[in-house]
C-alpha cells in the first residue's frame, strides 16, 4: 500500500544502483537494530525488537503437554504470527491473515528444520520430560506492531531474543504406578532453565530492486522489488531454510548469489544481534 | 482419549515409521521401497481435460499421488475487489478427507494455496486479462508424497488447457535430503523421515525459477547440487507435459 | 424483445429460421427443448427414457479401505470409505454406524466458490444418508468388532469432481460401488482396548489373537439403485444433464432395491405435478434402468476378482 | 521501559505499588501479586503511562497503559471511503473501530480468532465513544479507522483502549469537541474501587466503566454488569468520573508536552 | 378403512391432530401465520417481495428464500435439505412472473416439534404468503402418512411414530379448484389427477405402499385445505380458528 510517484521510484532505484539508498545506508546494510527484553511479565519469555521503524513483539509461552504419537522424544513448538491492524490498515478485519500465515509458515520452516528435525534451530529433544509423557509445548506468539519492511527478518530477531530471554521453570515428574495414570508434575517457581540460542539462526532477506539486491528493505523499497529470498543462516554458516517472494523469476545462478551474500551479511548482523540481545538481557536484570 | 473415533492404523503405521527412520539415517545407501534409484523420478501420467465443466483442466498422478486441478476464467472479479488493470490469479488448494493416511478434514490448505499462486503468479500473463480473475482450484484426491511439486505442474497444464497465455510451463520437481543422500521426487514414507527437503518451481524453457523454498540444514555446494537436480528434472517433466498438450491437440483436430 | 423464457414460444419458433442453433439454444432454451423433446429425441442424441453411459471402476484410492469411480456420462463422482474404531452407544452396543458427507469442492463447477459451500451439498449429503439408512444396504451389525466396547464407524465421503446433472444418482451409485469394494482389515486389541491393524506376515509371526477373522467383507443385499427424471410437460426425461435439469425445473428421484422394493420417491416441489400414472411410469424405467446397473456393477467387480 | 511517570495531580490516588507488579515474571507470581493487591483493597488507581507516535507509518498513534494492562491505538485517516456500502451518512465521518487482543495478553494463552462476540462488542462501544467527540460533520465522505490493540490485558481494556484512542486521534489531528477519557470503578466488600485489575474484576462484583467528556463534563459511556443498589451505584459512578478526570489532566499534560516538543523541534 | 386400531394418543388410523392456525402475528414481517398440528408448531414470517435477486436466480422471475430456524442449536444439514423442499415447494405453487426481479423470504422458525415438521412448516408458509398478499396458483398442502407393517396406513404422524414405523411419505398436494366448490366428493373413481407437488419418504416400503399412501393422502388433503380455507376466509380481529 506504498504509493510513489514516479520520480520517487526513479529516486529509489537510482540510489540503489549507487549504492547509497535513500536512508544514506549501502545496499547490504541493515538498519540499526533495537532489543528489549522481557516486556511481557506474564509469558516464560519476551521480546520487543525495532529495525527502524518497523516494530515486533514475540513471546514465548511454555505449557506442559503430552508428545505426539509419532515423535514421542520430542517436545511440540509452534509460532503463531499475528498481523495487528495497527501497523496497516489493511491488516483490518481478515486482511492480515494471508501476510500473517505466510510469515508464521516461513519462521517455521526456517526455524524447525526438516521433518525428521534435523537442522531445528530449537533442539526438541531438550523439550521432553518424560518420553512419550510430558513434555513442553513452546507456543510462539508474535505480534507486527508497526511495519516498514523486512517483518520476516524482525520477527526472527525477535524469536530469537524472546528465547534467549526464556526460562523454563525447573519440572519434576513422578510417574505413576499404571502406564495408564497421569504422571503427577511439580514445577518449581524458583529454578529456571535457560535456553541455549546459540544455533538460532538469523534471516535474512535480500530483496532485488533492478540489477541489485538490498538487506532489509524498508516498505518504500519493497514496493519497488520484482523478487526476495529469504535464507536463515545459523552461526556456522550453514543455510537453515530459504523461502522466495515475488513473482518474478531467478535465474538459478543469481540466487547461489543472493545465497552466499545472506551468508556474508549475516555474520555481521548476528553479532550485533547478539550484542544487543546481551545488552538488553543486561538491562533487564 | 481426545477423539471420540481411530484409526487402528496409526500404531502399526508409527512403528514402520520408526523402524524406516532408523534404517535410514544409520545406512549411506539403501535401496528406495519402490526400487527406484535416488535421482529417478515416479513415472508421471498426465491428461487435459479431466473436468468439463471448466475452462481448462488436468489430472497428475505421480506414484499414488493424485491430483485434479480446474481452471476456471477469466471471469468477473468478486464485488468487493478494487479494480485493477491486471488480471488476478486466485489459488486454492483442498484434500479430500481420505488423501491422507489419516482421515482429515477436507478443509482449504491455505499453506499450500499461496505456495501454488507464488510459483505460477511469474508465469502467466496477467497483462492479458485485466479486471478479471482466473480461478485455479486443485483438489488433491489421494496424497503419496511430493504434493505441491504436483500441484504446482498440474496447474499449469490446467492453466495451458484453459488457454491462460503464460511465458512458459511451469514445471515443479521436489528433492528430500536423507542423510547424507539426496532423493528426488520423495514419496510419503521418505518426506517423513527427511532431514531436509527442497521444492523447485521454474519456467525450464527460460531458465527461471519461479519459486524455491528450502528447510533443513543445507551447505552452499548441497543447495546448488539440488538445483541442478531440480532443474534437470524439471527440464524433462516439461518435456512430458508438452507432449500431453501436443496430443490433446491432435486429438481435438 | 419478448424473450420470457415460459411464454416465448410463438416468437421464438417464428425466429428460429434465421438463427444458428448455438444462439436460438442460449436465447430460447425451453423452446430448444420442447421441439427436441417433441420429436422424441435430445441435444445429445438420446432417446427421451435412456440414460448416458456409465462407467464403475473400484479401488481407485489406495489409501482408503473401499473406494470407487463413478462416471455417468460427464458427471464424475469419488467416493472413499475409511474405517475408524469407535465406542458404541448403549442402546446399540452391537452395531457400527455409518457417517455420510458430500462434497461439492471448486473443481467440479464454475457456480461453486472455495469457502461458499454449493447449497446442494448438504442436501444431497442427507439425501444419500437417508437412502443408505433406508434401504438398509449395509446391515449395522457387521460393523461390530467387540460388543459394547469397540465397532467400526464407516466415513463414507463422496466427492463430485465434475458436476453435470444427475448428480444424486452418481453419488449413491458410487456409494454403493464404494461399499461392495470395502475391505476390512485385519485387526487386533491390545491391552489397553485399542484396537490396531494386523499385517498378514506379521499374524504368523505373533500369532496375536484377531478379533475379525471372518468379518472382512460386507454382505451388501438390497442394493438401492436411483434413475432421476425430469417431467415436462407430458415427457419424462431420463438421466438429465445439468443443463436439462436447469431448464426443466421439475425433477423426481425414485430409488428401488433389488427385492423390487421403493427406497425413496423424491421430489421437492418443481412447477410440473406427478400424477399417479407419471409415478408409476418413473418406476418401470427405474426398474429397466436397475438391471442395467446391476450389470454395470457385477462387471467391475469381476474385473477386480480377475485382478 | 522508561521510569514509572507518578501520577501529576489529585493526590487521594495513591498508585498501587505497579514497581513490584512490573518486576514480577511467571504467571505463577503475578497471580499472587494480584491477589495479594486484592487483599489490600485500595481505593486507588493504577499508575498511568502515555506515549504518543509509537506506530511511525499511522497518521496518528499512542501507546497507554493502567497498571499492567497496556494498549496501543493507531488512527489512520481521515481518508476516502474504501467500502461504499458501509457509509451511512453522506453529511459525515465514517468511523470504524477494531479491537484486538495480541494472543499473549492474558495470562492464559489462547488463540482467538479475530471478531468474536467479545471483541465485536468492544470495537462497538468504543467505536460510539469515539464518535461522540469526533466533529464528524467536519470530514464528509471520509473514513477514519481506529485500531486498538491489546498487548497485556489486566482489567480495564475497554478504558485504556478509549484513553488510546483520545490520545491517537488527537495525534493525527482529527478534530474532536473535547477529549473522551475513561475509567472503570467497582464495588467490592463494601467498598468502592477504583480502575479495578483482572483478579479484582473476576472476583464476580460489579464493573462500572464510564467514558466523559472531560471539558464538558458530561457522560458518553455507561456500562455496568451485575446487581448494585441505587445509592451505591451513585458512589461508583462518581468514583469512576473523578478518575476518568485524573485520566483526563493526565492526558491533557501528554498532549500538552507533545506539542511542545513538535513545537522545539519545528523552531529547531 | 383398515383396521381401527388405536394408536398411542388414542386417535384412530384416519384423525388428524388438532389443527390450529392464526395470521398476522407480526407486525414488521409483510406475513405471518402460526400453523399448528398437536405439539408440532410451526411459525412462519414472510418478508418482501423486495427489489433484486439473488446471484444465481433467474432474475425474469420471482425468487425465494427460505431461512430454517431451528428451535435450539445450528442449522444442520437436515434443515438445510427442508430449506430446499420448501423453497421449490413454494416456488412451485406462486406466480413468478408478477413479479419478476425480486425476492421473497420466508423465515420458518420451529416452535415445537412432534413429528410432520416439515408438512407443518409447508402449511404454515402457504398461510403465511396468503397472509402477505403473495400472488399464487393454488394453496399446497401437506400431509404425512405412516405405513404400518402389515399394510395399512396412518395420517399426521407424531414423532415417536416416525421413529417406530418402517416406512412413511410427506406428501404434498396442491388444493384444486375442486374443493372451492363444495361438497363435491373425490369419489374412487376419479383419479388423483392433479397429481403431487412434493414427496419425501423415508425407509423401504412395496410400491403398491406408497400408492396408498398417495390415495389417502390426498383425502386427507381435502380436510386440511377446507380448514385452511375457513381459517383464511375468516376476517374477524382476532384472526384466530381452531378444529374441532
Amino acid at each position: 500500500m506504498v504509493g510513489l510517484s514516479e520520480g520517487e521510484k526513479q529516486f529509489l532505484r537510482g540510489g540503489i544502483e549507487q549504492d547509497l539508498r535513500s536512508d544514506g545506508r549501502t545496499r547490504h546494510q541493515f538498519r540499526s537494530v533495537y532489543v528489549e527484553t522481557g516486556v511481557i511479565p506474564q509469558a516464560n519469555g519476551s521480546a520487543r525488537v525495532r529495525l527502524g521503524a518497523t516494530e515486533v513483539i514475540a513471546s514465548i509461552k511454555a505449557e506442559l503437554g503430552k508428545p505426539s504419537l509419532l515423535h514421542p522424544d520430542k517436545g511440540k513448538v509452534s509460532i503463531f504470527v499475528d498481523c495487528s491492524p495497527t501497523a496497516a490498515a489493511i491488516y483490518g478485519g481478515k486482511g492480515g491473515e494471508e501476510l500473517s500465515m505466510e510469515l508464521s509458515v516461513a519462521l517455521e520452516r526456517c526455524l524447525l528444520g526438516g521433518k525428521s528435525g534435523a537442522g531445528a534451530a530449537i533442539d526438541l529433544s531438550s523439550l521432553v520430560l518424560v518420553e512419550g509423557k510430558v513434555c513442553w509445548d513452546l507456543y510462539i506468539d508474535a505480534l507486527v506492531v508497526s511495519s516498514d519492511g523486512n517483518l520476516l527478518d524482525s520477527l526472527a530477531a525477535a524469536i530469537k531474543a524472546a528465547l534467549s530471554n526464556t526460562g523454563l521453570p525447573k519440572v519434576n515428574v513422578v510417574l505413576g504406578a499404571s502406564p495408564e495414570e497421569q504422571p503427577e508434575v511439580d514445577v518449581s517457581d524458583e529454578e529456571f532453565l535457560q535456553f541455549d540460542t546459540s544455533t538460532v539462526p538469523a534471516i535474512i532477506t535480500l530483496t532485488k530492486v533492478g540489477k541489485h539486491y538490498i538487506v532489509d528493505a524498508t516498505s518504500e523499497e519493497e514496493s519497488q522489488m520484482n523478487s526476495a529470498v529469504s535464507v536463515s543462516v545459523n552461526r556456522n554458516g550453514q543455510i537453515c531454510g530459504l523461502t522466495k517472494r515475488g513473482g518474478a523469476g531467478l535465474d538459478p545462478s543469481v540466487i547461489l548469489d543472493m545465497v552466499s551474500v545472506a551468508k556474508h551479511v549475516s555474520q555481521q548482523f548476528t553479532s550485533d544481534l547478539d550484542s544487543e540481545i546481551a545488552a538488553a538481557e543486561a538491562s533487564d536484570e | 482419549m481426545a477423539a471420540s473415533t481411530y484409526s487402528p492404523s496409526q500404531g502399526a503405521e508409527r512403528r514402520q515409521r520408526q523402524q524406516q527412520m532408523r534404517r535410514l539415517s544409520i545406512q549411506s545407501d539403501w535401496d528406495r521401497s519402490d526400487g527406484r534409484s535416488f535421482i529417478q523420478c515416479r513415472p508421471a501420467f498426465l491428461r487435459t481435460g479431466a473436468a468439463n465443466a471448466a475452462s481448462g483442466s488436468a489430472y497428475a498422478e505421480f506414484g499414488t499421488t493424485k491430483v485434479i486441478v480446474s481452471v476456471f476464467g477469466p471471469r468477473e472479479s468478486k464485488k468487493a475487489m478494487m479494480y485493477s488493470d491486471i488480471g488476478r490469479l486466485n489459488c486454492n488448494v483442498t484434500f479430500t478427507t481420505f488423501a491422507t493416511s489419516l482421515r482429515g478434514q477436507g478443509s482449504d490448505n491455505k499453506e499450500y494455496s499461496a505456495m501454488l499462486h507464488k510459483a505460477l503468479e511469474g508465469a502467466v500473463i496477467l497483462e492479458t486479462f485485466p479486471k478479471t480473475t482466473v480461478d485455479v482450484f486443485a483438489l488433491v484426491l489421494e496424497s503419496g508424497g511430493s504434493d505441491l511439486p504436483v500441484i504446482i505442474s498440474c496447474a499449469s497444464l490446467a492453466l495451458a488447457d484453459a488457454g491462460i497465455m503464460m511465458y512458459d510451463l511451469v514445471s515443479s520437481v521436489s528433492v528430500s535430503c536423507i542423510g547424507k543422500n539426496i532423493l528426488i521426487d520423495p514419496t510419503n514414507e521418505e518426506e517423513v523421515c527427511q532431514d531436509g527437503s527442497l521444492v523447485l518451481a521454474c519456467m525450464p524453457a527460460r531458465n527461471e525459477v519461479t519459486q524455491l523454498t528450502l528447510t533443513g540444514e543445507w551447505s552452499l555446494p548441497k543447495i546448488n547440487e539440488a538445483m541442478e537436480l531440480c532443474m534437470d528434472a524439471c527440464l524433462k517433466l516439461a518435456g512430458i507435459m508438452r507432449s500431453c498438450l501436443k496430443e490433446s491437440a491432435n486429438l481435438s483436430n | 424483445m419478448e424473450t420470457t423464457t415460459i411464454g416465448g414460444g410463438e416468437g421464438a419458433t417464428g425466429m428460429a429460421a434465421h438463427m444458428e442453433v448455438e444462439a436460438f439454444r442460449r436465447l430460447f432454451p425451453l423452446p430448444f427443448y420442447d421441439r427436441h423433446l417433441s420429436k422424441s429425441v435430445r441435444p445429445d442424441a438420446r432417446t427421451l427414457d435412456s440414460a448416458r453411459e456409465t462407467t464403475i471402476s473400484l479401488g481407485p484410492v489406495a489409501s482408503a479401505d473401499g473406494s470407487a469411480l463413478v462416471k455417468i456420462g460427464e458427471t464424475t463422482m469419488l467416493a472413499a470409505i475409511k474405517l475408524e474404531v469407535m465406542t458404541p452407544s448403549t442402546e446399540s452396543s452391537d452395531e457400527g454406524s455409518i457417517a455420510v458427507e458430500f462434497y461439492m469442492p471448486p473443481i467440479c463447477s464454475p457456480m461453486v466458490r472455495p469457502g461458499r459451500p454449493a447449497e446442494v451439498a448438504p442436501v444431497i449429503s442427507q439425501q444419500l444418508s437417508d437412502v443408505i439408512m433406508s434401504s438398509r444396504m449395509v446391515n449395522l451389525k457387521e460393523l461390530c468388532l467387540i460388543s459394547g466396547k469397540a465397532s467400526w464407524i464407516a466415513y463414507l465421503d463422496v466427492y463430485c469432481l465434475n458436476a453435470d446433472g444427475s448428480l444424486f444418482d452418481a453419488a449413491l451409485l458410487s456409494a454403493v460401488a464404494a461399499f461392495t469394494h470395502l475391505q476390512i482389515p485385519l485387526v487386533s486389541v491390545n491391552e489397553e482396548g485399542r484396537v490396531f491393524t494386523v499385517s498378514g506376515e506379521q499374524q504368523e509371526k505373533t500369532k496375536l489373537e484377531l478379533v475379525n477373522k471372518e468379518k472382512r467383507k460386507l454382505s451388501i443385499g438390497n442394493t438401492p439403485f436411483p434413475v432421476t427424471c425430469v417431467i415436462h410437460k407430458e415427457h419424462i426425461v431420463v438421466d438429465p444433464t445439468a443443463e436439462e435439469e436447469a431448464i426443466m425445473e421439475t425433477s423426481i428421484t425414485i430409488v428401488l432395491d433389488t427385492l423390487g422394493n421403493l427406497v425413496s420417491i423424491y421430489k421437492p416441489g418443481g412447477v410440473g405435478l406427478a400424477s399417479t400414472a407419471t409415478i408409476k411410469e418413473c418406476i418401470s424405467r427405474t426398474k429397466r434402468r436397475m438391471q442395467d446397473l446391476k450389470i454395470i456393477l457385477e462387471e467391475a467387480v469381476s474385473v477386480m476378482e480377475v485382478d | 521501559m522508561g521510569p514509572p511517570p507518578t501520577l501529576p495531580t489529585s493526590h487521594s490516588f495513591s498508585s498501587p505499588s505497579p514497581k513490584t507488579l512490573q518486576e514480577t515474571k511467571t504467571p505463577f507470581e503475578i497471580r499472587f501479586a494480584l491477589l495479594s493487591s486484592l487483599s489490600i483493597q485500595n481505593h486507588g488507581m493504577r499508575h498511568l503511562k502515555g506515549e504518543i507516535g509509537v506506530v511511525s507509518k499511522a497518521d496518528g498513534s499512542a501507546l497507554f497503559e493502567m497498571g499492567n494492562t497496556r494498549v496501543i491505538a493507531a488512527v489512520y485517516g481521515p481518508k476516502e471511503i474504501q467500502n461504499k456500502g458501509q457509509q451511512m451518512n453522506n453529511n459525515e465521518a465514517l468511523v470504524r473501530c477494531e479491537y484486538s487482543m495480541a494472543n499473549f495478553s492474558t495470562g492464559d494463552r489462547t488463540r482467538r480468532p479475530k471478531g468474536d462476540r467479545r471483541s465485536t462488542e468492544i470495537s462497538l462501544v468504543i467505536r460510539q465513544t469515539m464518535e461522540a467527540c469526533i466533529l464528524t460533520k467536519l470530514m464528509p465522505r471520509s473514513q477514519i479507522d481506529i485500531f486498538v490493540q491489546v498487548l497485556q490485558a489486566d482489567g480495564g481494556t475497554r478504558s485504556a483502549c478509549i484513553n488510546a484512542a483520545t490520545l491517537a486521534l488527537a495525534d493525527a489531528g482529527v478534530p474532536m469537541r473535547d477529549i473522551i477519557t475513561s475509567c472503570s470503578a467497582g464495588y467490592l466488600c463494601t467498598t468502592p474501587l477504583l480502575d479495578l485489575n483482572y483478579a479484582e474484576d473476576s472476583a464476580g462484583g460489579p464493573d462500572v466503566t464510564v467514558g466523559i467528556l472531560a471539558k464538558m463534563d458530561k457522560v458518553t459511556l455507561l456500562q455496568m454488569d451485575a446487581k448494585l443498589p441505587l445509592d451505591t451505584f451513585e458512589n461508583v459512578m462518581q468514583l469512576a468520573i473523578e478518575g476518568c478526570k485524573a485520566v483526563a489532566q493526565y492526558i491533557r499534560e501528554i498532549l500538552l508536552e507533545n506539542t511542545k516538543q513538535l513545537e522545539s523541534r519545528r523552531g529547531s | 378403512m383398515g383396521k381401527m386400531e388405536d394408536r398411542i394418543d388414542g386417535r384412530n388410523a384416519n384423525q388428524l391432530r388438532p389443527l390450529a392456525c392464526s395470521r398476522n402475528l407480526l407486525h414488521r414481517a409483510h406475513g405471518s401465520a402460526r400453523w399448528s398440528q398437536g405439539n408440532t408448531i410451526v411459525l412462519a414470517a414472510v418478508y418482501g417481495p423486495k427489489a433484486g435477486t439473488k446471484k444465481g436466480e433467474n432474475p425474469e422471475k420471482a425468487s425465494f428464500e427460505v431461512i430454517w430456524k431451528p428451535k435450539t442449536g445450528q442449522i444442520g444439514k437436515q434443515e438445510r435439505e427442508y430449506e430446499m423442499i420448501l423453497k421449490r415447494t413454494l416456488q412451485s405453487i406462486c406466480l413468478l412472473n408478477v413479479h419478476p426481479n425480486t425476492t421473497t423470504s420466508i423465515i420458518v422458525q420451529v416452535v415445537g416439534d412432534d413429528g410432520s415438521l416439515l408438512p407443518c412448516a409447508i402449511n404454515a408458509s402457504c398461510a403465511a404468503l396468503v397472509d402477505a398478499g403473495i400472488p399464487m396458483k393454488n394453496l399446497a398442502v401437506a400431509i404425512s402418512c405412516g405405513l404400518m407393517e402389515e399394510g395399512s396406513i396412518i395420517l399426521d404422524l407424531t414423532k415417536s411414530e416416525e421413529e417406530k414405523l418402517k416406512a412413511f411419505a410427506y406428501l404434498v398436494f396442491p388444493n384444486s379448484p375442486l374443493t372451492v366448490i363444495p361438497k363435491v366428493p373425490l369419489s374412487k373413481e376419479q383419479p388423483i389427477e392433479q397429481g403431487i407437488i412434493t414427496s419425501v419418504t423415508r425407509g423401504a416400503m412395496p410400491v403398491s405402499g406408497y400408492f396408498d399412501c398417495m390415495n389417502r393422502g390426498v383425502a386427507a388433503c381435502a380436510a386440511i385445505s377446507e380448514f385452511l380455507r375457513r381459517s383464511l376466509q375468516k376476517q374477524s380481529s382476532d384472526d384466530t380458528s381452531r378444529a374441532a
